[in-house]
């Protein structure tokens, strides 16, 4: 087994540069930055961090696709190092987002942990074992429940943090049960050896239910129903760039990570795809999932009045897509399924900055807050129509060819008749509900006119506006040029 | 000299690219930036055809790769033949004409350049759609179309049926888009490949013809008629064919020249355009004995269903947009009639004589509303005749040529293609029947229609002080008049120069004189019946009724409401949402969790979907249905408690559901 | 039956333990316990196969346990730190009282 | 052997059962702890020394410190759980039937299973192998593991701290 330091402190260079530039932000913080007042301090920390993830993006990239390393721990394959881009580069959307919010107290502490949630990201977009899945999952997922609830002075943040907190531990339990199982029954932890053992023997009730146990953890941190509930509370209560961050980086990671449990680790258990109604293996539950987010998912947004929970309801709706994406994850390869993650991940975390930048400037709460926006800033206007756009799947925006890259595959290895067939038609259907939800916020945004409370116009922070161009234009030029993301795999 | 088919995307490039210009900037230039651009693409769309002649049987393509999608890459592309070249020249002519309408009609409005924008938008869209050489590219187009009118159709945004009507617009054709996009998918799956042509390899080629049509569903159905059937549903839900009609005559709400634009020359069309476009697919099942329906079939009954039910109700709307808008539904469904029954020609000469009589009436009657101080009813109008002396003869000659009034007008001689065509037609004689009792009822009301508006005495405050409108306005109408004439004659049994353009292998049949006879007393007798009830005695006031009204109240009233399709989607859409969510609603209460639930709204995802086909009144019925299906939305939500508790508790029992269904249904 | 059968079934019996607790009980802190006790049953299972799996020799499940009782330790201090916060504002440590955010 | 094991088995399961049903929060603390040092005997019992002396002192010693701070912290009065009420008595039978049912989903699976033969002894588990374990095998594991600490010192200590008065002027 080849355990060198050095190839693995090479290869893991961007989680270095991460970690040390989150002590980094908080010791020049404490240095320099006591007597300071807030603004300025959020301004440095987010500097720093920013330069930090730059950093991190370009040693990734140097550091390039290279295989298994340090025994059987990691991997990095061209669908762990898009990911690692992915996922710094939707944190430094984040940080974007951060810089049009409010302010809030220790806001050193705050990029830190964003830095360090970034890094449980990489490590889970690499991991190829077990125990540094796990390690990974719960980095970030500590560090996501520390940014949901660190807005403490607003009591909405801390209860999104419990409550997110206490879905996730439960979560987590499950997930070390079904590791244990699975470790009882192969007697391994790494994944291509668990593997090896798996095409000795095949299903048994117990990997079955450790199946499901690990499909339970992935479902909580996907957002997909029925282990969704926790998703509108935490995008309605946790502060903005947090919400950015769990809505698009998080989910990022959480699928490639889940992508590779399955797929290389378990798919010896996947069941055959094409078998009709029922493939058996854990694809049946996987398109369980999917279904019941897609209808939940669709359906309760139309009820929502509240921005960011129409958000989260429409994020539900969008991992049943994308849980479709990580059953052809094989099949077609993952360039589909990251595509669509990128961009409705850039599409999520823009949506949140335009919420940030309006919290600063007399709220949005309600979606009617919206009303007027146009005319107040046609800057946030367009910007968050693009978004919105791209979320409900209209050509040429990206999220169209998210959509379309997933459907054409899933027919294309199932036929109509498969589950996952009858899947594509829910969710071809149930996108004309979607678009209903999604004009409606758009036509607050577009048409109402304002409210006289809310008729100001909007000056919108340079750093801000940088991130929600830089935002729409992604989202504009993956749409029309997909090949820009999908060549890499 | 002619455009190269590499260079074919110039023609939408240029609004496209007014349009972005106008998306930064608020200068009133916008407007004539826009007309040179369509006037541009007019010219090019000239070149264009003129290369098109050189050869009609030759489809130019130009493809290129666009994306890898894992097994092969995805190519697009642009196809250059004698059907796009005369409906980009078409659509850009009209255009601008409609464009330069707008800078009159618009004048006032605040938000001028903004218009000016989206309409750029539009033409863009609409002209993309058109020299697309790949399914998906034409699908990306026929969305921004959609689009595009969504925002025109709402403009006057602060009228609330505005924004309901445009909402409704996006929302009903994008159910058929829904059709169009499973179709688009499964032709892909199933060749491939989405180019039309593309050198032997393309979905329209011989080879994946075979293919298709060879392959047998489970129900009996060939490949090819359930792809082309769901590609249909798209060409329905865009051209206002039933039962996808109701969003059309809303759309009325936007400015007339959008309703122009829209309803006469482009989008309508695009369904129509799309089914010719994919004809060969369409056909593909024409030789197989055995299937069950052949696609065309379906496609020709509901075109007779659309042109007799769009005329029916016409008869009974008092809205001067509202009756052109229906008697467009009824004209789009002559366009799918002949195709169904087999002559795409004849299709294709009628949507383009119709672009150019329609887009005539359209602007018409934004002549008459701009004139009469935005009164639309034509009760309430009357007596113009006198006072708009232009707009009085070109919408006559519009009239004349929709109602079909022989040899001089173009309508004439297309709508004589078609019933031809109709009676040439071997599975059944009942599309022709419906034609011909269509063509009485469209001389019918719009001799109804004419009479209200130009003739008797004016009956409003409006129409009492209207004038003739400034040039820039009556221009466009002088102009379509004319082609409104002239153009029929491209296309008579005596020179079918049209017809051998589109199709090398037409040959003129002879023979259908008594059909025309037939049809020359069914115009006749429909334009003296007109004549009779509403010229003869002409309405005095506002308030009287209508002669038919009392001949047969319950008759009309049942028009009036449009057959009642609208309350029948509320009614039937309704109660299965309410009986879905009572039965939810006691799963709920005697099982616990909230994930059964999840089955039992199955049905109310159904009830979802349909939803937005279904409105009683513009405001009130489309609101209350959306209504009745958030309350679903509700229901979840109500799940979603706030008490961490029960969705803990949820994390476990589906936990123990997951875990009984793959261990009883499916270890394998 | 075999030990490991036993062992299995002890750590059963504990997760579901742990769940009830997490289910009921109204204080946040049972609660947090509760999910605790979920974690040591996994632990158990561990260290059960470690002991009598079919992977003898190489101390996995064992170095896994180890992990797992650091990051439980992590996850009981940020848990407790949000149960505090949350205490500050509603007064009280029922978690069915937090319900600020819901529909 | 089996009967030590069916003893420590119950001593967890019991003290654990009677934490999670006893109305005072103090005494299901010091009852947890009973639970925590019974699954130490366990490890012990399975040859893992060393696992035992660290559930003892994360669990037993940290963990158990902590909560029972976060108890006096927020104790508002003697009555530290409600009285009961219906909402608390259908949560509770709720609670039970969902974990009755999932208990029979685990052990029908469980106790189906079949295994290999197991060997009789105890793998060998010296300090020192752990420790080589961990830093080679292991040791990128241990690097992470370190970084979740840190994270939860910062989290646990922003969350929880009170300093509203330290920088009024912050105010934002």
């Amino acid at each position: 087994m080849n355990t060198s330091y050095a190839l693995l402190a090479r290869a893991l260079q961007p989680e270095i540069i991460l970690a040390d530039g989150a002590v980094l932000v908080i010791a020049y913080d404490l240095i320099f930055g006591r007597r300071r007042p807030l603004a300025t301090r959020l301004n440095t920390s987010l500097l720093l961090g920013a330069l930090t993830l730059v950093g991190a993006l370009i040693a990734s990239v140097l550091v390039g696709a290279i295989g298994g390393f340090y025994g059987d721990n990691f991997v990095i394959d061209s669908f762990a190092l898009a990911t690692r881009g992915g996922v710094i580069v939707l944190a430094l959307l984040t940080l974007g987002v951060a810089s049009g919010a409010k302010v809030m107290r220790n806001p050193a502490e705050y990029v830190a942990l964003i830095l360090f949630a970034t890094t449980g990201f990489t490590l889970m977009a690499a991991a190829n074992h077990l125990l540094i899945a796990f390690a990974a999952l719960e980095l970030a997922s500590l560090s996501l429940y520390v940014l949901a609830g660190f807005d403490k002075d607003r009591r909405e943040s801390a209860e999104a943090g419990l409550k997110y907190f206490l879905l996730g531990a439960m979560a987590t339990a499950f997930l070390l049960f079904g590791f244990s199982l699975i470790y009882g029954l192969t007697g391994e932890l790494a994944l291509p050896r668990i593997a090896a053992v798996l095409a000795l023997g095949g299903m048994s009730p117990l990997l079955a239910l450790a199946l499901v146990m690990v499909l339970v953890a992935f479902g909580f941190k996907a957002a997909a129903a029925p282990f969704h509930l926790w998703a509108p509370d935490a995008y309605e209560g946790a502060p903005t760039p947090s919400a950015a961050l769990i809505a698009s980086a998080s989910k990022l990671a959480g699928f490639t990570l889940f992508a590779r449990l399955l797929w290389p680790g378990l798919g010896e258990l996947a069941g055959d795809p094409s078998q009709p109604f029922n493939p058996g293996g854990w694809i049946t539950i996987v398109a369980l999932l999917s279904g019941a987010s897609l209808l939940l998912g669709n359906l309760a947004a139309l009820a929502q009045t509240n921005l960011r929970r129409l958000l989260a309801y429409s994020a539900i709706a969008h991992a049943g897509v994308m849980l479709l994406g990580v059953v052809i994850a094989v099949p077609a390869g993952p360039g589909p399924l990251f595509y669509y993650l990128f961009t409705y991940g850039v599409a999520t975390a823009g949506a949140f900055g335009v919420i940030a930048v309006l919290e600063n400037n007399g709220g949005c709460q309600k979606i009617t807050d919206l009303a007027g926006l146009s005319r107040r800033s046609p800057l946030l206007a367009g910007a968050l129509t693009i978004f919105i756009l791209s979320l409900a799947g209209i050509p040429p925006l990206a999220g169209f060819f998210g959509k379309f890259t997933i459907f054409a595959m899933t027919l294309r290895i199932g036929g109509i008749a498969s589950p996952t067939g009858i899947l594509t038609l829910l969710a071809i259907a149930l996108s004309a509900v979607a678009l209903y939800y999604y004009l409606i916020v758009l036509k607050q945004a577009l048409v109402e006119p304002s409210t006289p409370a809310r008729s100001t116009r909007i000056r919108v922070p340079v750093t801000a506006a940088i991130t929600l161009l830089t935002a729409a234009a992604l989202i504009v030029v993956l749409g029309l040029c997909p090949s820009l993301v999908l060549g890499l795999f | 000299m002619t455009l190269p088919v590499q260079l074919l995307w110039l023609i939408p490039a240029l609004p496209l690219l007014v349009a972005g210009i106008g998306a930064l900037t608020r200068h009133r230039g916008v407007a004539l930036a826009a007309i040179f651009a369509m006037a541009g693409s007019f010219a090019l769309s000239c070149l264009a055809l003129a290369g098109a002649l050189q050869d009609p049987s030759v489809h130019a393509t130009y493809n290129f790769a666009w994306f890898d999608l894992g097994h092969g890459a995805l190519r697009l592309g642009f196809l250059l033949d004698p059907l796009t070249a005369l409906m980009t020249t078409m659509v850009t002519f009209v255009g601008t004409l409609i464009f330069i309408f707008s800078l009159g009609y618009m004048k006032e409005d605040k938000n001028f350049s903004r218009f000016f924008c989206f309409l750029s938008l539009f033409a863009a869209a609409m002209l993309g759609l058109l020299v697309a050489n790949s399914l998906l590219l034409l699908f990306v187009c026929w969305e921004l179309v959609g689009l595009a009118s969504y925002l025109l159709i709402g403009f006057w945004f602060h009228k609330p049926s505005a924004a309901a009507a445009a909402k409704k617009a996006f929302i009903t054709t994008r159910i058929g888009d829904l059709g169009f996009l499973l179709g688009l998918l499964w032709l892909a799956d199933s060749t491939g490949s989405l180019l039309f042509y593309d050198g032997g390899q393309g979905v329209l080629e011989a080879t994946a013809l075979a293919s298709l049509s060879g392959q047998t569903l489970a129900c009996g159905l060939a490949l090819s008629t359930a792809i082309g059937l769901l590609i249909f549903c798209g060409a329905v839900g865009k051209s206002g064919q039933f039962p996808l009609h109701v969003w059309l005559p809303d759309a009325m709400e936007g400015p007339t020249p959008v309703s122009a634009l829209i309803h006469a020359a482009t989008m309508v069309a695009a369904g129509v355009f799309l089914v010719a476009r994919v004809y060969p697919l369409m056909s593909a099942d024409a030789l197989l004995a055995a299937v069950p329906v052949h696609a065309l079939t379906v496609v020709a009954f509901i075109g007779a269903i659309t042109a007799l039910m769009g005329a029916l109700i016409a008869c009974a709307q008092n809205d001067i947009k509202r009756i052109l808008a229906f008697s467009t539904v009824s004209q789009l469904g002559y366009m799918m009639l002949a195709l169904g029954v087999g002559s795409s020609t004849a299709a294709i000469f009628h949507l383009l004589t119709h672009a150019f009589f329609k887009a005539l009436l359209f602007l018409g009657a934004g002549s008459v509303i701009h004139a009469a101080h935005h009164e639309q009813d034509i009760r309430q109008l009357g007596g113009l005749r006198t006072k708009m002396k232009v707009t009085f003869a070109t919408f006559a000659i519009g009239m004349m040529a929709l109602s079909g009034v022989p040899f001089l007008f173009s309508g004439f001689w297309s709508k004589e293609a078609i019933l031809h065509a109709a009676h040439e037609w071997d599975v059944s004689h009942l599309p022709l029947y419906a034609g011909l009792c269509a063509v009485v009822l469209t001389a019918f009301y719009m001799t109804r229609l004419v009479a209200e508006t130009f003739f008797g005495k004016p009956r409003s405050h409006g129409a009492e002080h209207a004038h003739e409108n400034s040039a820039v306005m009556t221009a466009p109408l002088v102009i379509l008049a004319v082609c409104a004439v002239l153009l029929g004659f491209l296309g008579t049994p005596y020179w079918p120069w049209l017809q051998k353009t589109l199709d090398p292998h037409y040959e003129a049949t002879h023979g259908g004189l008594g059909l025309m006879l037939l049809s020359i007393g069914l115009v006749g007798a429909g334009l003296g019946l007109g004549w009779a009830l509403y010229g003869r005695k002409l309405r005095t006031t506002a308030a009287a009724r209508d002669p038919l009204d009392t001949a047969a109240p319950a008759v009309m009233a049942v028009l009036a409401d449009r057959l009642g399709f609208d309350e029948l989607y509320a009614a039937t859409v309704g109660r299965l949402n309410s009986a879905t969510a009572a039965f939810a609603d006691f799963l709920d209460r005697y099982v616990i969790g909230g994930l059964v639930t999840f089955l039992a709204q199955l049905g109310i995802f159904s009830g979802g979907v349909n939803r937005q086909v279904d409105e009683a009144n513009l405001n009130g019925g489309f609101d209350a249905v959306s209504e009745s299906v958030r309350g679903s939305g509700l229901f979840y939500s109500r799940k979603q408690t706030g008490e961490t508790h029960g969705y803990l508790r949820v994390v476990a029992v589906a936990f123990v559901l997951l875990a009984l269904v793959l261990a009883l249904g499916g270890v394998r | 039956m075999t030990p490991l059968h036993l062992c299995l079934l002890i750590s059963t019996a504990l997760f579901c333990i742990g769940l009830f607790g997490a289910l009921a009980r109204s204080n946040t802190i049972l609660v947090l316990l509760g999910i605790e006790l979920m974690l040591n049953a996994a632990n158990i299972n561990f260290i059960a196969f470690w002991r009598y799996g079919p992977s003898h020799g190489a101390a996995n499940g064992m170095i896994f346990v180890l992990f797992s009782i650091a990051v439980a330790a992590a996850e009981a201090a940020v848990g407790l730190a949000l149960i505090i916060a949350v205490y500050r504002h509603q007064k009280n440590i029922r978690l069915q009282e937090a319900t600020v955010l819901k529909g | 052997m089996i009967v030590a094991l069916i003893i420590i088995g119950v001593l967890i399961l019991g003290s654990a059962a009677a934490a999670m049903l006893r109305r005072n929060l103090i005494h299901s603390a010091l009852l947890l702890v009973a639970s925590w040092t019974g699954v130490a005997a366990f490890y012990l019992w399975a040859g893992a020394e060393f696992l035992a002396f660290a559930q003892i002192l994360v669990y037993a010693g940290a963990i158990s410190m902590v909560v029972l701070f976060a108890v006096l912290l927020t104790r508002q009065s003697r009555d530290a759980e409600l009285p009961v009420e219906p909402a608390t008595v259908t949560r509770t039978a709720s609670a039970f039937a969902v974990t009755a049912s999932l208990a029979a989903v685990i052990g029908a699976a469980v106790s189906t299973a079949r295994f290999p033969a197991s060997a009789a002894e105890a793998p060998s588990a010296t300090v020192k192998e752990i420790g080589l374990d961990l830093m080679q095998e292991h040791g990128a594991a241990l690097l992470i593991v370190g970084i979740i600490l840190t994270v939860a010192l910062i989290g646990a200590t922003v969350i929880a701290s009170t300093d509203k008065k330290r920088d009024p002027e912050d105010a934002p």
